[in-house]
């Protein structure tokens, strides 16, 4: 399978702190990559990083092969590379529809195309019928699928999910599992935040562990699992 | 009046024993110029530095967006003007009912008006805050019409000589009478429970409120010595300045100025930013043209916002 | 609110019907509130007093006020109220030189005929209008009575210009800097401020390094006082300062006696000029407490030639038009005829006394023809 | 914050209704002036239609891409002082010169948008603050350009020859054509523009800019599409004004007060919906105008010269009608922060709901 994502001895610096230091790994096509650490391990500024909310201080990210260092958030969404959020980013007076519409748009200018693409989404989601509704007033789990939703509009090549299951019941937890899955089969490159260690085991055919801005580990789940120094960093007073 | 013209000759000297190339020594013209507005510039900006402490109060403090800033200075001078015609009394000695009688009327606004949009979009504060600027200006606009009104003191014009630079008394005392504020208010802030719940509250208010402080409390606490700095400010001003009911805006805005440049919430910033945009403002009429100077402060001000957001000491931004 | 309840009378008064008497109606445009308010007061004493004379005269006229608070583009829309909805026969003002301009284009363009009682803009009266009268002498009078004044009493060499970027202060300062140049005196300094942040210190400064012979002043009354109070500050001190008009010949300003003493000030009128100025002082000092400036004595005369022009003509603008034109009127402030000369249009010739401030009362120093005290010159020095 | 508006379901029947009567609309004022004489009521009619134009311009920037300008008096004085600075000094009749306005607002827009659109929130109102202010003062201080304070008085519109037709700009008349027109031309193109891709876009940018960020939306492209937008419309309108008051000094056109007043038509009226500022053009423009000059009632017949409330409002409001703006402010963003359009909105919403319970079969189709 050819590389899609390289991450190559990304720093970042805020200040004097290091919220991630030299951090390598790649990601293949069409497989998932799970994305594990404690808190403030610097996951979600890799994310930030990969998506170009910031610029690395240091080291580069190659996307398809290309260097996209400086890239605007923008940029990478048309390249083909597009995120969701560890706390949900609703366009919260517009309707579930709009939302998702505005996802479309960013590969059509006709409103009629963008609304069948936002409408299939929104079947992939099993949210169309709350397609008239004000995104502001949904449930968090219908919030965490509308995100989703809205990404998929955009029709990437490689979906990065900030902690997706947060704040979410087994059930709707489950819902978004075989989301996650489904998309796999269609063939979509995934990376995935997650703190349920059951789901991203689940799910991750890699997984990379961060842990204080460092790569701590990387491998398939079963190897993580196994893994002394990720037991003893993380998982062992996670456990305990 | 006893107690200035005491502290006064004291001062001088101070200024005196400061700079002793002064004495004695006879000073081209181009550098009285340059010493003089330097002078000017350092006095009036005293009393854009309150203007700007009550804001930072306020914005920096309790981030509300208050556009009405300017609109309580001019209540400030209205106030003193009132006590002056009516009862005769001195401006400097009125800041001790208007500061007291803006306290209470900020702490009202507060409860009334700003308490209810504490959380919402910052535009709305803003809009809400303009809204109440307005409903000030008008409302003394209808009590006093737009007529221009003037403050005679005895003192009005005089001035101490220093080696030949001109040293307003008016401005003098105003200048020392925001000296004393801010030192005060600082050991407020630094020495007492109170305000260490203001700065507490500044930094984070939901670990303040965890922490056991009583929120609503602290930032009416805040509007209101914001709003009698605004107003003291008001009353230094009125013996050299006009008053009419428009004479806020141009504060507001250069409180903003002065707030930001300062860093958001530091009330050594707020001074220090004071003194710059007073001191621009004196030199950039001298050695760039009057009408210029208030261009200069909003250019100024741009760069900035745009290079260095942060302001001069501030190390933050929302 | 005694102000206001004043006015409210005298409209009240001016409202009831009087049958039998000539019916005129005038508009009346002025800076009744803002900045300029305290010289607009002495404009409504002025046309209050010519009401009553009118009245004697049994002209009932009624006055249509319009406040512009000092801004053209509220007295353009006053005098389109004038024109169109009130109908009225005829406008006095407005007071400042920007509103009478602005206002003048529109006295010709509705056809309206209009007294500018006492702006001093020089184009109002230069653009053919021939609906707009001018009573006032224009901005090149002020400069030169001054500056013919100050090289009466000396020899002053070099002169600073510190004006209000108004159509007022533009427009006196062209024009004295024109003189200024043509007698020979080195201009110093050019310094235009804008109104409403009055620190001008720094530029008081600059003036007072340059040493100049002579400071000319142009503003309104809040700047005049605190700019004379600043001057005093850092210590300016010329030959001799001239204030040109305006705020510089306010009651407000004689009474801030600390800085107004010595000061010169060119004007349109003094008491001293006549015994029927003497008899206009005593009746407006029992009247309304205070002295009458030249403001007040323009806006009375301005409105006796309205009220007795318009009663004549029945109210046809038209026909007050061609009267105003041809007509002659004598009181306070002299002959008053609207000529034509020198690219004026309807411009009454008017000598400019000027004035000093001596032991807190101003008295006429020039030109010698009506001289009534001995100038203080060169300036003696801050009390 | 948690008053939103309900779903907005747009079946075509109700977009053809709305159509005809936006139609009917215009064409009714259109017929205006052929029954009301007075100038009075053509006056409002032109500072009415103005306001709409204004608030439609600030609605672009303001209400859909959520970007507060309190600055828009820059484009607006710019706009004025192109107009009329070409015919003044160069004899550029002002249908050319309002093209020439229009070109420098956008080039204004392009210029204070780099510089503004990096800040956010309140930095970002007061850099737009900034802005106007110093044009103000730029234009005030250079007086060999500007004619500074003093401003610029209009000596004469030339007659427009069109269609071999020959129209004088003389009374209130023809310009309350113009205005309608163009109030008309614009509520038309901000209709066009939001139901486009731009409009999908500007509200992502409103509601979060990460977000729609994220989502492919370059923010500095389209934030300043839409006040390159906003800045045409009004710098349109300052043309117009110029030549309808036939006054213009840096104070009346690029003080705070003039950027403050186009917030206010939207806010008052409803931000970020079509209507909204006409509404609140509806609302505020009639209010200013009587308070600023009662007289106008009387003129129109609507009240004798004598009556007790024209009387107070001369002596007591007529220099303070800003108050009203003031309270007005302050009530709708406490009690009605949708504006005047919410509030309908929502009573229209209670008794949609009303409806819908009592006949569950009909509403279904939507």
């Amino acid at each position: 399978m050819p590389t899609i994502l390289d991450i190559r001895h990304v720093s970042k610096f805020f200040g004097g702190l290091a919220a991630n230091s030299d951090v390598s790994f790649s990601v293949e096509q069409g497989m998932i990559m799970g994305l594990i650490g404690p808190n403030g391990a610097g996951k979600t500024t890799l994310f930030n990083c990969i998506t170009g909310f910031y610029p690395p201080s240091r080291g580069d990210v190659l996307f398809k092969g290309v260097r996209t260092n400086g890239l605007q958030p923008n940029q990478m969404c048309h390249l083909g590379m597009v995120r969701t959020w560890q706390k949900v980013r609703p366009l919260a007076k517009m309707s579930v529809l709009d939302n998702v519409m505005v996802g479309a748009l960013a590969r059509t200018t006709r409103l009629e195309v963008a609304r069948e693409v936002a409408t299939a989404q929104l079947e992939v989601v099993r949210l169309a019928h709350k397609a008239g509704a004000i995104a502001g007033g949904l449930p968090i789990g219908e919030r965490k699928k509308l995100e989703v939703a809205r990404a998929l509009a955009t029709r990437p090549a490689l979906l990065l999910l900030d902690e997706v299951m947060g704040g979410l019941n087994p059930a709707e937890s489950e819902e978004i599992i075989q989301l996650i899955l489904e998309l796999k089969r269609s063939g979509l490159t995934q990376m995935v935040i997650e703190h349920d260690m059951k789901a991203i085991m689940r799910i991750s055919d890699r997984i990379v562990v961060l842990n204080s801005g460092e790569k701590l580990a990387e491998g398939e789940p079963q190897q993580i699992v196994n893994d002394k120094a990720v037991v003893a960093a993380y998982l062992g007073e996670e456990v305990a | 009046m006893v107690a200035f013209a005491q502290s006064v000759p004291g001062a001088v000297l101070i200024l005196g024993g400061g700079v002793p190339a002064l004495a004695g020594t006879e000073l081209g013209p181009r550098m009285m110029v340059f010493l003089q507005s330097v002078l000017s510039g350092v006095l009036v900006g005293g009393v854009y530095a309150l203007i700007g402490i009550g804001l930072t109060m306020i914005f920096g403090v309790m981030r509300v967006t208050n556009f009405a800033h300017g609109e309580l200075v001019m209540l400030g001078m209205y106030l003193t003007w009132g006590l002056f015609h009516w009862l005769r009394l001195d401006p400097f000695l009125s800041i001790v009912l208007v500061a007291p009688a803006l306290f209470l009327w900020g702490a009202f606004l507060q409860r009334a008006f700003v308490n209810r949009v504490l959380d919402a979009l910052p535009q709305n504060q803003i809009l809400l805050t303009i809204g109440l600027g307005l409903v000030m200006s008008n409302g003394v606009m209808l009590a006093f019409t737009s007529d221009y009104r003037i403050l005679t003191t005895s003192y009005s014009s005089a001035s101490y000589d220093l080696a030949g630079i001109s040293v307003s008394k008016p401005l003098l005392y105003a200048f020392l009478v925001t000296v004393a504020i801010t030192v005060l208010l600082y050991g407020f802030l630094l020495r007492t429970d109170t305000g260490q719940a203001i700065r507490a509250t500044a930094q984070d208010r939901e670990a303040a409120q965890l922490m056991g402080i009583n929120v609503r409390w602290t930032s009416m606490l805040a509007f209101g010595i914001g709003a009698a700095l605004a107003g003291a400010a008001g009353a230094l001003i009125s013996p050299t300045y006009y008053i009419f009911p428009q004479v806020g805006s141009a504060f507001t805005l250069k409180a903003f100025v002065i707030v930001v440049l300062g860093g958001m919430g530091s009330v050594v910033g707020a001074t220090l930013g004071g003194v710059i945009i007073g001191l621009t403002e004196s030199l950039a009429a001298v050695y760039i043209a009057g009408g210029l100077k208030d261009l200069v402060v909003f250019v100024l001000f741009l760069a900035l916002l745009v290079f260095k957001p942060s302001g001069l000491l501030g190390k933050t931004r929302a | 609110m005694s102000k206001l309840l004043a006015s409210a009378l005298a409209a009240l008064a001016i409202a009831l019907p009087d049958a039998g008497q000539a019916q005129v109606k005038i508009g009346f445009i002025n800076s009744i509130t803002g900045p300029e308010a305290p010289i607009g007061e002495n404009l409504t004493n002025g046309v209050d007093l010519a009401v009553e004379d009118l009245r004697k005269k049994g002209v009932n006229v009624t006055v249509v006020r319009q406040d512009d608070t000092g801004k053209p583009q509220v007295a353009m829309s006053a005098m389109e109220q004038l024109a169109t909805g009130d109908e009225v026969a005829v406008v006095v003002g407005p007071y400042t030189s920007a509103s009478s301009n602005a206002v003048a284009k529109l006295a010709q363009q509705y056809k309206v005929p209009q007294i500018v009682p006492a702006a001093a803009k020089e184009e109002i009266t230069r653009q053919g209008y021939t609906y707009v009268y001018r009573l006032n002498a224009p901005a090149h009078q002020y400069a030169q009575s001054l500056i013919d004044a100050a090289l009466a009493f000396g020899k002053p060499r070099s002169i600073a210009f510190v004006y209000e970027s108004t159509d007022f202060g533009t427009s006196v300062t062209a024009a004295g800097k024109a003189y200024a140049k043509a007698k020979g005196l080195r201009i110093v300094a050019d310094e235009t401020y804008q109104k409403g942040a009055p620190d001008y210190r720094s530029t008081l400064t600059k003036i007072k390094a340059a040493g100049p012979d002579l400071v000319f002043m142009v503003s309104y009354v809040a700047d005049a006082i605190l700019l004379m109070r600043q001057s005093r500050e850092v210590g300016l001190k010329p030959q001799a300062f001239l204030g040109g008009g305006a705020g510089f010949d306010t009651a407000q300003f004689e009474s801030e006696r600390d800085i107004s003493t010595h000061v010169f000030s060119v004007t349109q009128w003094t008491p001293e000029s006549s015994p029927a100025s003497q008899e206009f002082e005593r009746r407006y000092r029992a009247r309304f407490g205070k002295k009458p400036t030249y403001h007040a004595a323009c806006a009375y005369v301005a409105t006796l030639v309205a009220g007795e022009t318009a009663a004549k003509a029945g109210g046809d603008r038209r026909k007050i038009q061609a009267a105003l034109g041809s007509g002659r009127w004598s009181g306070i402030l002299g002959d008053v005829k609207f000529e034509t000369y020198e690219g004026f249009t309807n411009q009454n010739k008017l000598v400019m006394p000027v004035i000093q401030y001596q032991g807190g009362r101003s008295v006429t120093v020039f030109p010698p023809a009506v001289v009534k005290a001995k100038p203080v010159y060169p300036f003696p020095g801050w009390r | 914050m948690n008053r939103r508006p309900p779903p907005v379901l747009r079946p075509r029947g109700v977009a053809a209704l709305e159509l005809v009567l936006f139609a009917a609309a215009v064409i009714a004022l259109w017929c205006v002036p052929v029954f009301v004489k007075k100038p009075y009521v053509l006056h409002m009619g032109v500072i009415l239609f103005l306001a709409v134009i204004q608030g439609q311009a600030w609605n672009v920037v303001g209400g859909y891409a959520g970007q507060y300008s309190v600055g828009h008096a820059a484009y607006f004085g710019v706009g004025a002082y192109t107009t009329m600075m070409l015919l003044e000094l160069h004899h550029i009749a002002p249908w050319w010169g309002l093209g020439a306005a229009i070109a420098n607002g956008v080039l204004l827009s392009l210029i204070i948008g780099t510089i503004t659109f990096r800040l956010r929130g309140p930095y970002f109102v007061l850099a737009s603050i900034s802005m106007a202010e110093i044009l103000r003062y730029a234009f005030l201080y250079y007086k060999d350009l500007t004619r500074g304070a003093e401003g610029f008085l209009l000596s004469e519109i030339p007659t427009l020859h069109l269609f071999g037709q020959e129209f004088e700009f003389v009374t209130k008349r023809p310009f309350y054509f113009v205005t309608l027109g163009l109030a008309a031309i614009t509520i038309v193109a901000n209709h066009l523009v939001q139901h486009s891709k731009l409009g999908y876009y500007f509200q992502a940018i409103r509601e979060d800019q990460d977000a729609a960020s994220s989502l492919g939306i370059g923010l500095t492209l389209y934030k300043s599409v839409a006040l390159a937008i906003s800045a045409a419309f009004t710098a349109l309108s300052g043309g117009i004004y110029a030549m309808f008051v036939k006054f213009i000094a840096p104070d009346l056109v690029f003080g705070i007060d003039v950027s403050v007043q186009f917030v206010l038509i939207c806010i008052i009226g409803g931000i970020g919906t079509i209507y909204g500022p006409v509404i609140g053009a509806m609302v505020l423009v009639p209010l200013s105008e009587v308070l600023r000059n009662p007289r106008g009632l009387v003129q129109v017949g609507l009240a004798s010269p004598d009556s007790s409330f024209v009387q107070f409002v001369e002596a007591h409001l007529s220099n303070a009608h800003l108050l009203v703006y003031g309270v007005l402010v302050v009530v709708v963003i406490l009690f009605a922060p949708d504006g005047v359009l919410g509030l309908l909105r929502r009573a229209g919403a209670r008794l949609r709901r009303r409806r819908e319970a009592q006949g569950e079969a009909g509403a279904a189709g939507a």
